[in-house]
């Protein structure tokens, strides 16, 4: 009678996992439903480990957001050998059916970014990348997406990708000696928002504000902050506390064995105030 | 007339696991007095020294000094009631200099900072007093043992302590330390200090000491006045019975040359050594501190990577590059510094023995054969009477002197043909020494060449047929024992060569 | 009489305390854990966490014989990564045979390792920076040869090694237990293992009584390589697919691993076993707190915590 | 005649080297870039570089007279996190004043160390273990008491110490050239630092002088606490934002750029001096890497290979 979920969080390590772990965990209480969280700190490993956990408590659905597309597969295999239905939130998994996938997409909120700054600059500039931790699938699609769009406009040029982890503090760092080695910068895109807001305090230092468009990723709230008051143009809004919502309700609808959708994109949109 | 008495120990006993170190033991001790405290190897002499000055606890007993009772729960507490130590085993500090080693927690202070001007007159005037050269900037890392020794003693003394602790302070000192050192304990005597001395050399005893307490497996055999006694009843009360002589009537069989070096140099540390070594014989080298007898062990035991001329082994040109050619070959060195080259501490006794020879003792090839490694090393403990609860012992918790007798047995274990034996008593009991003696004896019936470098003259006078006698790196000449006396050594050991 | 007879019973089982003192806090842990979640103590959930720390104690066996040494090493997750992703890349990209490119893998962990081993023996160099240097430089080989993607589109017949059983045991298990065995006797009954102690306990010394120091330690960090390599086989395996980031951090885990077992990080005493079962702390610790369902950021503070209590808990009474 | 003076030429040149043979591997790797990239040996990239360097090297001081006592610190990062968020959390959620906020920052990274000195010289835990659980724990106090979220929305007076200026030179290399001269000073003229490099050569012989070397190491703990929550505020300053997961990592950092400045594992040699360089190595690397342009893959492998290159310049020139 009661249903128990578990929910395999790829780390919460950053505030945007934070809210969809919140946005889960209130809906969960709102419809009177147990969750149980776990958190794989982006081991890949322990990910698989830590769905294990859940399934000798017996849940009911498994809401899991992969550390990486191919290795959720062995944890997910793990679910439907025991009869535990799976659903996929941020990050998809690849080569294996799941009950519903609720996502936005990281290629287009990358091709989103790129084409906004091209349009800004009149499809003509040099721009930066500040790539995320090498090898992590947010990392991979939003550069793709991100280059896919900068060669559609031959006047744009990426003159610099260098990764800085995700962090603030390494972003800072990475857009100073970016900023030494390049005299000429007219954007930079960052993977993410705490990249983004550690190369905002490198370019405000350097005093180049007003030559540097800074766009980012995740619309978490220094950002939003930060866009409000015209020191980021931009930031592709994920809606992770809604991702977190919607895949509590459509695992309580699993669990009563109600029809979903396989597919539930969460819609991306650019803040640009 | 009776003097004061500064110090009563009263059926003291001290168990460590297994062993039982100490069993009622009496000791006191007068102020002015030297007096020495004598006993084999693991007899517990340093045991009772280190429950006196707080570093080990006493099970029973009770500790008088100067009239008051006292528990000292650590050395500080001791140090501040008057007591210092000279430690067996040397406890200093590797990086810091000979300074600040020797007023290491006792720095005279300027505000927060440390009186480096004041730290290093003190540190010279106590050097001076000593009468040793030694630059009190120097790191410890960079002195070899004497020079170490030296300090460890100028540590203590620096203290004012009225009651001091030696123990076998000469043990890596050469002749002339000695008598320096002897001048001091003179010194100290008139100033109404008691000086508790432990040592394995018993003329050192008749010389400097006023009273004697004996021990024996860890229980007080007696006290005597040294006026009162000689050599053969001291040793007849450590070991429970009479040692003929001090050193063995050595027979000599050199027969075919086993090792001649040629023209070895090694930068900085060797000369041009030229020599050559027979089978069954014992060839001696001697020199003062530092003239580099070690290093020229070393170089031919294949420790230096560079260096040049030739060794010629069985007749034979032999390349040396690593300590493992040189035993695979059958030549061992026995190391001066037991702690820092000969020993593992942290492993068992029987361990330790079979270490150099495990691959001879598999089974199928491939499994260290326990029972041959027991049987191994149960003979040595037998044969060299190391004193230890079982082979399974971590060789940390033996006494120096028995430290010192499994290096030994390690060397025996591999059978070699050319023994290097590098102060091979220091810390080493009379009847040990003696059974070490025999030991040698032994090896060149065996036809093993044996070199042997000690800075005990008599040692190497009695026992070998040749003698080496180096000075700052250069072998100065060669002495027949026979003929040789330490004058003559002496003349050379100082850089007068001989004709 | 009685009072003889009680006291040799004391005796005894003082000594059978002793043996197990290493596994003390191990066993504090589980009785607890047994208490507070019911699905603890449930063989499913037993077997779940011996293969979950299989992973970290192969790995971890390298790093006691690299510590025994007097060593480190913190490129162990790097190592593992590479040669998951080489042998998978062998397999998928130039479609080798499963056990041909297994083989490769495990040659590559071991020529990384030989490669420290060479650093920090002959080149006389800190091995703290050697494998720092090298956990930066395989972790940058690795994401070169994937092209910062995982490799996955294994043949089935490879998924045995990380996912297969034996009976009802997991396959890396099995081969845990057979390399916890193969490594204790190598340490306890050869010479080789003798002179891994010895060489923590005083190198000069070892070096001195005729052992060629360098090859052996040459030697153990290609060993290490080699488990690293064994154990990102079977990671590869288990997650069907080859992460270019996997294993990071890993090294911290196989020294706590190591040191909570006992091994002391100066070297020369300490073993397997005594790693084991740090290692099995450490898994339980995860597992009981997911059991408990206790929040992540609390799980954080309750794990150091924990790793705190049950070290302490070991040296208590191993001064006893 | 020609020949001596040429052989006391050479005497002099190599006993200059001989002062600087810590600094030779920074050096060279100085020369190389300020060929391969025209930005780099310029004043504001310079000034760039050490702003960058602060950080890791407040927190490597203290790492230093750790390790010099032959510990470890692990916490580091943590720890650091941790004072920036409480000092962040003060001002912006207690709404206290500026240095009210900063001090109790500094307290609570102190007491963390001070924990850690505790259990390290009073319950004799192994350092390792002991820093790797403070590790996790302050890091889980800092998500639970951010919960998990970074805190902004600063005084301007804040400011000040991470994006401060003195003259030109910014206010994080002041603090650190300040705390380079004292810590120097602590560790060559005074008692304390000689007591520290006592207990890393020989703890028993410290304690048979009659030192408390609970004392000291409890007190170097403490300090490397307070020093980890210097760089804290200083890092929270500089990004405007106090980030729950800011320092990760950085004790790897830390103990590479003390280890690389000569500075033993197992304590008793080295210092502070060596450690600024091995930091500037680190740092100078980064910022050169960055100013190629380096490829995200390659700059991994190449900074392991220059790491383990300017070890082996330092060592080499040190044996000659
Ligand atoms: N820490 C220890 N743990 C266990 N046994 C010990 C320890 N220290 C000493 N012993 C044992 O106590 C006995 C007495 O040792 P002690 O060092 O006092 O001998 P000693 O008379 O000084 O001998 P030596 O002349 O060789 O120095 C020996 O059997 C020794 O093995
Ligand atoms: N650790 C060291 N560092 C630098 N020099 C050293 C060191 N050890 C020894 N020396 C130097 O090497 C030379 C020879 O050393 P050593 O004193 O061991 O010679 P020795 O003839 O064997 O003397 P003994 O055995 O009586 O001490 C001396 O000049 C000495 O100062
Ligand atoms: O979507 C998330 C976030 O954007 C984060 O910043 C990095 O990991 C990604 O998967
Ligand atoms: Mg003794
Ligand atoms: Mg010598």
């Amino acid at each position: 009678q009661d249903i128990k979920l578990g929910l395999a969080i790829s780390t919460l390590n950053n505030p945007f996992f934070v809210d969809l772990k919140d946005g889960a965990e209130s809906m969960a209480a709102e419809m009177g439903v147990e969750i149980l969280t776990v958190d794989a700190q982006n081991d890949a490993a322990s990910q698989l480990s830590s769905v294990e956990d859940l399934l000798i408590k017996q849940i009911d659905v498994l809401i899991v957001n992969p550390v990486d597309g191919n290795a959720v597969v062995s944890a997910i295999t793990a679910a439907q050998d025991a009869g535990v239905p799976v659903i996929t939130v941020d990050r998809a998994a690849e080569g294996i059916d799941v009950t519903s996938h609720i996502a936005s997409d990281n290629v287009a909120g990358g091709e989103m970014a790129g084409d906004f700054i091209a349009k800004q600059l009149g499809e003509k500039g040099k721009v930066v990348e500040l790539q995320g931790i090498p090898g992590t699938s947010a990392a991979r699609d939003r550069g793709k997406g991100f280059n896919q769009a900068m060669d559609k406009y031959s006047g744009m040029e990426v003159i610099a990708r260098q990764p800085a982890g995700f962090d603030r503090a390494e972003g800072m760092t990475v857009m100073e000696n970016i900023l030494q080695g390049n005299p000429e910068i007219d954007a930079v895109f960052a993977h993410n928002d705490n990249m983004a807001l550690g190369a905002m305090e490198a370019i405000a230092a350097a005093g180049r504000s007003d030559e540097i468009m800074i766009v980012g990723f995740d619309a978490i709230d220094d950002a939003r902050e930060a866009v409000k008051e015209g020191n980021m143009a931009a930031t592709v809004a994920q809606k992770p506390g809604l991702m977190g919502e919607m895949a509590v309700e459509t695992a309580v609808k699993v669990a009563n064995g109600e029809e979903v959708d396989e597919y539930t994109p969460v819609p991306l949109e650019l803040i640009t105030e | 007339m009776a003097k004061q008495k500064v110090l009563e120990m009263k059926n003291i006993t001290k168990t460590f696991p297994g062993v039982k170190a100490l069993d009622k033991v009496n000791f006191s001790l007068e102020k002015g007095e030297v007096h020495a405290l004598l006993g084999e190897n693991g007899a517990g002499k340093s045991t009772l020294m280190k429950v006196l000055n707080g570093i080990h606890k006493r099970d029973e007993g009770e500790i008088i000094v100067k009239g008051e009772p006292v528990e000292f729960e650590n050395t500080k507490e001791a140090q501040n009631a008057g007591l210092a130590i000279i430690h067996q085993e040397l406890e200093l500090i590797p990086y810091l200099n000979v300074a600040e080693n020797i007023f290491l927690g006792r720095e005279e202070r300027n505000g927060v900072f440390i009186n480096y001007k004041k730290l290093y007159q003190q540190t010279e005037e106590v050097l001076d007093l000593l009468g040793v050269n030694i630059d009190p900037r120097a790191q410890i890392k960079d002195l070899n043992i004497g020079s170490q020794q030296m300090v460890e003693i100028a540590k203590a003394v620096s203290q004012d302590a009225d009651i001091l602790v030696m123990d076998e302070p000469t043990s890596s000192l050469t002749n002339q330390e000695i008598e320096i050192l002897f001048e001091l304990i003179e010194r100290l005597k008139e100033q109404e200090i008691a000086i508790v001395y432990i040592s394995h050399r018993l003329e050192e005893v008749f010389e400097i000491c006023d009273r004697v307490t004996v021990l024996r497996d860890g229980q007080f055999v007696g006290e005597v006045k040294t006026s009162e006694t000689n050599e053969d009843e001291l040793i007849k009360m450590m070991v429970g019975r009479t040692i003929e002589d001090r050193f063995p009537e050595m027979n000599f069989a050199p027969a075919d040359e086993i090792l001649r070096v040629k023209n070895l140099s090694v930068p900085d540390q060797i000369v041009n050594a030229s020599f050559s070594l027979k089978k069954g014989e014992i060839l001696g080298i001697a020199g003062l501190m530092g003239s580099g007898r070690t290093e020229l062990a070393k170089a031919i035991f294949g420790v230096f990577k560079e260096k040049t001329g030739e060794i010629f082994y069985r007749g034979n040109r032999l390349k040396i590059n690593s300590p493992a050619d040189a035993i695979d070959n059958g030549i061992y060195y026995l190391s001066e510094d037991r702690k820092e080259e000969g020993l593992i501490l942290g492993l068992s006794v029987a361990d330790n023995i079979s270490i150099s020879v495990l691959k001879t003792i598999l089974n199928a090839n491939t499994f260290i054969d326990s029972a041959a490694e027991k049987e191994l090393a149960e003979k040595y403990i037998k044969d060299l009477n190391i004193k230890t609860p079982s082979e399974k012992q971590l060789v940390k918790n033996l006494s120096g002197g028995n430290q010192q007798k499994v290096v030994i047995s390690k060397l025996l274990s591999t059978r070699p043909e050319v023994v290097i034996f590098d102060e091979p008593t220091r810390g080493i009991d009379v009847g040990a020494k003696r059974e070490i003696y025999n030991l040698m004896q032994d090896l060149i019936d065996e036809g093993v060449a044996v070199i042997l470098i000690s800075s005990e003259l008599p040692e190497i006078l009695n026992l070998s047929n040749r003698i080496l006698v180096m000075h700052e790196k250069e072998i100065m000449g060669e002495l027949d024992a026979a003929e040789a006396d330490q004058e003559a050594i002496m003349k050379l050991a100082t850089g007068r060569r001989s004709q | 009489m009685n009072n003889i007879s009680g006291s040799i019973k004391d005796k005894s089982f003082l000594e059978i305390l002793n043996k197990f003192k290493t596994g003390i806090g191990l066993l504090v842990l589980v009785i607890v854990l047994s208490f507070m979640s019911p699905y603890f103590l449930t063989i499913p959930n037993l077997l779940n966490v011996v293969r979950q720390v299989s992973i970290i104690a192969v790995i971890s066996f390298g790093m006691t014989m690299v510590i025994l040494t007097g060593g480190i090493d913190l490129s162990v997750g790097s190592m593992l990564a590479f040669s998951g992703a080489v042998a998978a890349g062998m397999m998928v990209n130039s479609g080798l045979n499963v056990f041909l490119a297994i083989l490769i893998g495990l040659a590559a962990g071991t020529a990384l390792g030989l490669f420290n081993g060479l650093a920090v023996a002959k080149a006389k160099l800190p091995a703290f920076i050697v494998t720092l240097a090298m956990m930066t430089v395989a972790r940058g080989f690795t994401l070169i040869y994937t092209n910062g993607r995982p490799i996955s589109g294994f043949d089935e017949t490879f998924r045995f090694f990380g996912a297969g059983y034996l009976g009802r045991i997991p396959i890396p298990v099995v081969i845990m237990f057979i390399l916890l065995i193969v490594i204790y006797i190598l340490l306890k009954k050869t010479p080789f293992g003798r002179y891994i102690y010895a060489i923590g306990g005083n190198e000069t010394a070892t070096k001195l009584s005729g052992i060629n120091t360098d090859k052996i330690k040459i030697a153990v960090y290609a060993l290490n390589g080699f488990l690293a390599a064994v154990s990102g086989i079977i990671l590869t395996s288990r997650l069907n697919s080859a992460q270019p980031m996997a294993g990071e951090g890993y090294e911290l885990d196989a020294i706590a691993a190591v040191v909570l077992g006992g091994t002391s990080l100066s070297g020369g005493s300490g073993g397997v076993i005594g790693t084991i079962i740090g290692a099995l702390i450490i898994a339980v610790l995860n597992n009981g707190l997911n059991l408990l369902n206790v929040s992540s950021f609390y799980q954080l503070v309750a794990k150091g915590a924990v790793i705190l209590l049950a070290v302490f808990l070991d040296r208590k009474s191993q001064q006893q």
